[in-house]
């Protein structure tokens, strides 16, 4: 068994070496894929908020991850066109600055987080997977049908989005933009995890009725951590759609949210790095195993089904063991 | 006579036919304890849950410290200062005993809403939860997994937790049960001295610990208090006899 | 808009309720026995209609696909509980969603290295082709009429099934007291082997039934399962009552959303905007249902208080 | 999927040598998992049969499944260009992907060949002189069943298409060169499979006839749906319902139905007639109009190869431009903006032995060029 915090740097130097590696070697695809697997993590980690801290199995990430992308192919197709994205009640323009990009998508999410929980939160068990379900299936068809901005087609953006004293359009550079965000991300859930609200968000995933008899309100707990957790989702859905220089409604699909969960039950729920490791796990795979035969679903399917039923605590729990007891 | 801290007046709960409340009207006095008995099915635990919050009464009101806190919220008696013990271990499992203690102490200081500082690092919220825990023993045991304590230390955490709270009033659900003959006089030492602190509505089954301990005992039948008073009161207690004490009488 | 139309309409949701019921009271029995999620009740609906259209193929015989469109999607349905699904019972719905995600692409791919990417043939019968006149002068489709009739007699059959039979005792003992039904001796892992394959064979029905009038295709199990399971969140899980009214709700929501909707959008936009709000209204019609009964009934309709 | 070939069949080259000797490197960016896979397999095969034919060593082929997915599109496109260093891209399938990919690889310099999507938008403002379409532009097939609609006399159809850009796009298109009125205009939900609710609208409509535009699976869920109602009004679609992989799906459903399409087996083309067989001697089933087009792609690429150096790229766009090889469709060139100016026919469903199929009944346009070219400077 091999310390997790030991596993952990041991990623993070992956994630260093394998871009360093593939500059020097010119292959800079082996960037874009690490890139694809970066932003994939920061989107999980931000699920994992939710669902490894706050025991919230939602099915409907994919709501903010595409607000996020949504977010960003609406400014900067206002911007590359030249045209407002809305006159009234005040004057909004396009932008394809990073930043300001970022900073819209993270507050759309956060309110749609907001809302979809006051709701959702309601439920509990499998009403909730079922109702976070239906608010993604309502955007879905909702983008699908919004002609305004290419419908089922989405929007192309011609030329990366900007960011200060950075050429984005260099992958290495954006890759390095994207891993900072995740660091930063990472080190927030971390931090949080620890935290006051942490250890009660925490404690409110396994004894609700606790939390409330030391006077607690649980479900604001679960719905503030949802607000976070879609939030970071959301940025992520913003670099995804930088990455690909396109949004489409498949980042609505229940599909995406699906797969935003297997890369934490891939790498392991609640752990600070289980949404890192499934998510550079899965892209690798994505891959490989499509590399070697047309029906590679079959055995990314056997392999999800070997975790599931023989890895508890996925890829990083079979390594490591049991999660070590805080100090 | 001092006034009550907890009071209810006449509550009543029906479930469907079944009237597991009837017109209860108990109170529990500043230092003393009142310990519940009743055989099972008498309806202790909806008592318990509409005094602590989680069961609406039908009819009648809960008072906490002279509020009237019938439609409050568990959370908002606890903060008021109504602590509790559950039968079944309410923990967090996966965690430490020192982190369910400083979840206790969080609560008594009402910021869970701070998303940066380790919380066990908070000095605070450390001291209240070490001393809690201290207070019942468990110093030693303060980073086990609680999962990996034995079934009476859970008890201790229980209590421990409880008293982060500092509260003004405690109900205490069958603490005894399952614990070993010694962990029960260990206990049953220790709630003689907190009545003082917080005075205790007692439910339990450990006919020993209850006349040793209560100051007061109410008698609960089919949802109904058919007598209370002293403990010399209610072992001479006919009807108590006949009722629930059966053939033994 | 005539009254004629309106009740042919209406006959159009009813009978697209009817056919989700069928997919989803495997899948609302099937969480109410084992409380499993099953992601895959979908594949199985894929697994009977390509039963069906194989066999309908070879034999020429419509009926004969039914039966193996039952028998295949039963046998599907045993093995995937036998080797995999038993496992799950006692696993959180997380690792239930995913290991059941996994089972999709399994089968879905597995159907397509077996068949090839190409739909598959399956047509309606000839003695049920066409349509008949109904009183009142609506011309119907004869096979739409039987796929009514023959989900209402479904739905009777599950009712004596389990009201009357003694696996029907069974399953309800299983739905309230799983202790209970070890302590009557009966042989669990049996009954839930019994149950699954019962929900994966009325899957099965459902493929092949409707296989007969739309595509039978890899992946045409998706869609339904999104909209059984919508169903029996909305029917209150584990409650073949509520699978039956949530279906014909969502039936009848969505048919006659995708026409009024429009319409009456028509009243106050412009005729080509109420066209495309309408028909994106429409299309997120029955979601805002679900959304809806559970915010007003976190445990839908039916469904017994979680 | 990934398999580079470097036709080593050269034995088979006959006379078809290329003027230079600089290789080209094709990357094939096609659906070939998941649903919609039998399209993309299809454009790949009729592609791969004419490299195959040709025998050209300097032809290279890079070919990955893109799931149908525009963000897995999009990631290959970026790795075909960074590290496979490919010159040319082709094989994309859906509009939806095409627009995601074809406007970023174009800007960076590489040549995209269109084996079957053609979005307005990229025939029109976003034109690119690197941008070559060798199937259609999307409006081509409906456009053209709107002119049948004219020459059969129809007054007042009933058009129905899915949600979405190219369903609006279907519709615009047939109303473009339709005269009559329209009885009833329907948009039905992507990938619906029930359409009750809608045939009792066209039933109740007083329509003369019925157009839809419903690819894949939605197609034969209406033709058989459509059949089983009872209406008897005569129904028209684009090929896109009718081509030889889904026919046999449908079955009887579609006989006699007629159908636009700029491809058809009994098209009196040698190149065709040589196409058809070599097809099925080589795959053991009968093309289809993406086999088709698959193969003009192919036999486009290599008469440019013959006559430029892809990387002189002026000079390998003039050779593009000249379109000078044997279509299977008999006339083709281009237009201004890239895209095909071609017959469009009518089909008629019929059955051949036991396999449904196509036959041509007549011409619904000849030479005809797309509505967007006026738009586009280049």
């Amino acid at each position: 068994m091999i310390r997790e915090s030991y596993l952990n740097a041991a990623t993070l130097a992956l994630l260093v070496a394998i871009p360093v590696w593939a500059m020097s070697a010119d292959e800079p695809f082996t960037i874009t894929l690490m890139t694809r697997a970066v932003v994939f993590a920061i989107a999980a980690v931000g699920l994992n908020i939710a669902l490894g801290l706050g025991g919230l199995v939602s099915l409907g990430h994919a709501v903010f991850f595409g607000l996020g992308g949504y977010a960003m192919g609406i400014l900067a197709h206002h911007a590359q066109t030249y045209t407002a994205v809305t006159e009234w009640p005040f004057l909004i323009e396009g932008t394809k600055s990073m930043p300001v990009i970022w900073l819209v998508a993270v507050v759309l999410s956060s309110l749609a987080a907001l809302v979809i929980g006051i709701l959702s939160l309601r439920t509990a068990g499998v009403y909730f997977i079922m109702i976070t379900l239906a608010f993604g299936q309502m955007f879905f068809f909702f983008a699908i049908s919004w002609a305004e901005y290419g419908g089922e087609d989405g929007l192309s953006i011609y030329v990366r989005n900007g960011f200060p004293g950075l050429n984005t359009l260099d992958p290495i550079q954006f890759y390095g933009l994207c891993l900072a965000l995740l660091c930063l991300v990472l080190a927030f859930a971390w931090r949080l995890g620890g935290s006051p609200f942490g250890l009660a968000l925490n404690a409110a995933r396994q004894v609700p009725v606790r939390v409330e008899t030391v006077g607690l309100d649980p479900v604001r707990l679960k719905l503030v951590a949802f607000v976070v957790s879609g939030a970071i989702t959301g940025l992520a859905g913003a670099l995804f759609a930088d990455l690909n220089r396109f949004v489409s409604p498949t980042m609505f699909s229940w599909q995406t949210s699906g797969e935003i969960m297997i890369f934490i039950i891939i790498g392991g729920v609640g752990r600070l790095f289980g949404p890192v490791v499934g998510a550079l796990v899965f892209v690798a795979l994505e891959h490989w195993l499509g590399g070697l035969s047309d029906f590679w679903h079959i055995y990314l399917g056997l392999l999800l089904l070997v975790i599931v039923l023989f890895g508890r605590g996925g890829l990083i729990g079979m390594i490591c063991g049991r999660e070590k007891v805080h100090d | 006579m001092t006034d009550a801290v907890l009071q209810t007046k006449g509550i009543t709960k029906s479930f469907g036919a079944l009237r597991a409340s009837r017109d209860i009207s108990i109170d529990l006095k500043p230092g003393e304890i009142h310990a519940i008995i009743g055989p099972n099915g008498a309806g202790k635990s909806t008592l318990i849950g509409q005094i602590c919050g989680t069961l609406k009464p039908d009819a009648g009101s809960v008072h906490l410290l002279g509020q009237d806190v019938t439609q409050e919220p568990t959370r908002s008696r606890a903060r008021a200062g109504l602590g509790r013990t559950f039968q079944i271990s309410a923990l967090a499992m996966e965690d430490t005993v020192l982190q369910n203690a400083v979840l206790g102490a969080l609560g008594a200081a009402g910021k869970p809403w701070r998303f940066f500082g380790n919380a066990l690092k908070d000095k605070a919220l450390r001291e209240t939860a070490e001393e809690a825990l201290e207070r019942v023993g468990l110093q030693d045991q303060a980073r086990m997994r609680t999962a990996e304590l034995s079934h009476g230390q859970r008890r201790q955490l229980e209590v421990a937790v409880a008293l982060t709270l500092k509260p003004k009033a405690l109900v205490m659900d069958e603490p005894m049960a399952g614990m070993g003959s010694e962990g029960s006089k260990i206990l049953t030492g220790f709630l003689d001295k907190l009545r003082q602190e917080a005075p205790i509505l007692l439910v339990e089954h450990d006919m020993d610990a209850v006349f040793s301990l209560a100051d007061r005992i109410s008698v609960l039948v089919y949802g109904e208090v058919i007598a209370t008073g002293t403990v010399d009161e209610i072992r001479a207690n006919t009807a108590v006899k006949e009722a629930y004490l059966g053939d033994e009488a | 808009m005539s009254l004629l139309l309106l009740i042919e309409q209406v006959l159009n949701g009813l009978q697209f309720g009817i056919m989700l019921f069928l997919m989803a009271a495997g899948l609302t029995l099937i969480f109410g026995v084992m409380g499993l999620i099953n992601l895959a009740h979908g594949s199985l609906y894929m697994v009977g209609a390509f039963c069906a259209a194989a066999v309908a193929a070879a034999t020429g015989s419509f009926l004969l696909g039914l039966v193996a469109a039952l028998a295949g999607a039963a046998i599907a349905g045993a093995l995937v509980e036998l080797v995999v699904i038993r496992r799950l019972y006692d696993k959180d719905h997380l690792d239930q969603v995913l290991a059941t995600f996994a089972l999709i692409l399994i089968f879905s791919e597995g159907t397509r290295w077996i068949f090839g990417s190409f739909p598959l043939f399956l047509n309606v019968p000839e003695f049920l082709s066409g349509p008949v006149t109904l009183p009142g002068g609506i011309e119907y489709p004869l096979y739409r009429l039987t796929l009514i009739v023959v989900g209402l007699l479904v739905a009777l059959g599950l009712w004596l099934l389990i009201s009357r039979t003694r696996l029907g005792v069974q399953i309800r003992a299983g739905e309230n007291d799983r202790e209970m039904i070890a302590a009557l001796g009966i042989d669990i892992a049996k009954l839930y082997t019994i149950v699954f394959a019962l929900g994966a064979a009325l899957a099965g029905l459902a493929g092949a039934l409707v296989g007969a009038i739309q595509s039978v295709q890899v992946g045409m199990g998706e869609p339904v399962l999104i909209l059984a399971f919508v169903v029996i969140v909305i029917g209150g899980i584990g409650s073949i009552k509520g699978a039956l009214v949530g279906a014909i709700l969502v039936g009848l929501t969505d048919t006659l959303g995708g026409i009024f909707l429009p319409e009456l959008l028509k009243l106050v936009l412009d005729p080509s905007t109420a066209t495309s709000v309408g028909s994106s209204l429409a299309s997120m019609a029955i979601y805002i249902l679900m959304a809806a009964v559970l915010i007003l009934r976190p445990a839908g309709l039916f469904g017994a208080r979680a | 999927m990934k398999f580079t070939t470097m036709a080593a069949a050269a034995a088979l080259a006959i006379g078809l040598t290329s003027a230079q000797a600089e290789p080209v490197k094709v990357g094939m960016i096609t659906t070939l998992s998941g649903g919609g896979a039998g399209l993309g397999i299809d454009v790949r095969d009729g592609f791969m049969l004419a490299v195959k034919q040709a025998g050209n060593p300097d032809l290279e082929v890079v070919i990955e499944d893109d799931q149908r997915k525009p963000d897995i599109a999009v990631q290959l496109a970026d790795k075909m260009v960074q590290s496979e260093k490919v010159d040319v891209l082709t094989g994309i399938i859906w509009s939806n992907l095409a627009m995601a990919v074809v406007p970023a690889v174009t800007a960076q310099g590489k040549f995209y060949l269109s084996p079957n999507a053609g979005p307005s938008a990229l025939a029109g403002k976003g034109c690119h002189p690197n941008y070559f379409n060798v199937a259609w532009q999307n409006d081509n097939l409906h456009e053209a069943a709107g002119a049948y609609a004219n020459f059969e006399g129809f007054k007042n159809s009933f058009i129905l298409a899915p949600n979405y850009p190219a369903g609006k796009d279907a519709l615009t298109g047939y109303k473009r060169m339709y005269q009559g009125d329209v009885a009833g205009e329907l948009y039905t939900k992507l990938g619906q499979t029930d359409y009750a609710a809608e045939l009792a609208q066209i039933r109740a409509s007083g329509a003369d006839s019925v157009y839809f535009f419903l690819p894949g699976g939605m197609g034969i869920s209406f033709l058989k749906q459509y059949k089983d109602s009872g209406i008897d009004l005569p129904v028209v679609g684009p090929a896109f319902s009718f081509d030889q992989g889904i026919l046999q799906a449908v079955g009887d459903a579609a006989l006699g139905v007629k159908n636009t399409s700029q491809w058809s087996k009994d098209i009196e083309a040698p190149a065709n007639k040589a196409f058809v067989e070599a097809f099925q001697a080589e795959y053991g089933r009968l093309p289809s109009l993406y086999a088709s087009q698959g193969f003009d792609t192919a036999n486009l690429l290599l008469s440019a190869m013959a006559k430029a150096d892809v990387k002189d790229a002026d000079a390998f766009r003039a050779a593009l431009e000249e379109a000078d090889f044997a279509s299977t469709r008999g006339n083709f060139k281009f237009g201004p903006n890239h895209h095909p100016i071609q017959d469009i026919y009518v089909r008629e469903v019929i059955k051949e032995g036991d396999v449904y199929t196509n036959k041509i009944i007549g011409k619904a346009l000849t030479s005809h060029a797309d509505a967007y070219w006026s738009e586009c400077s280049m």
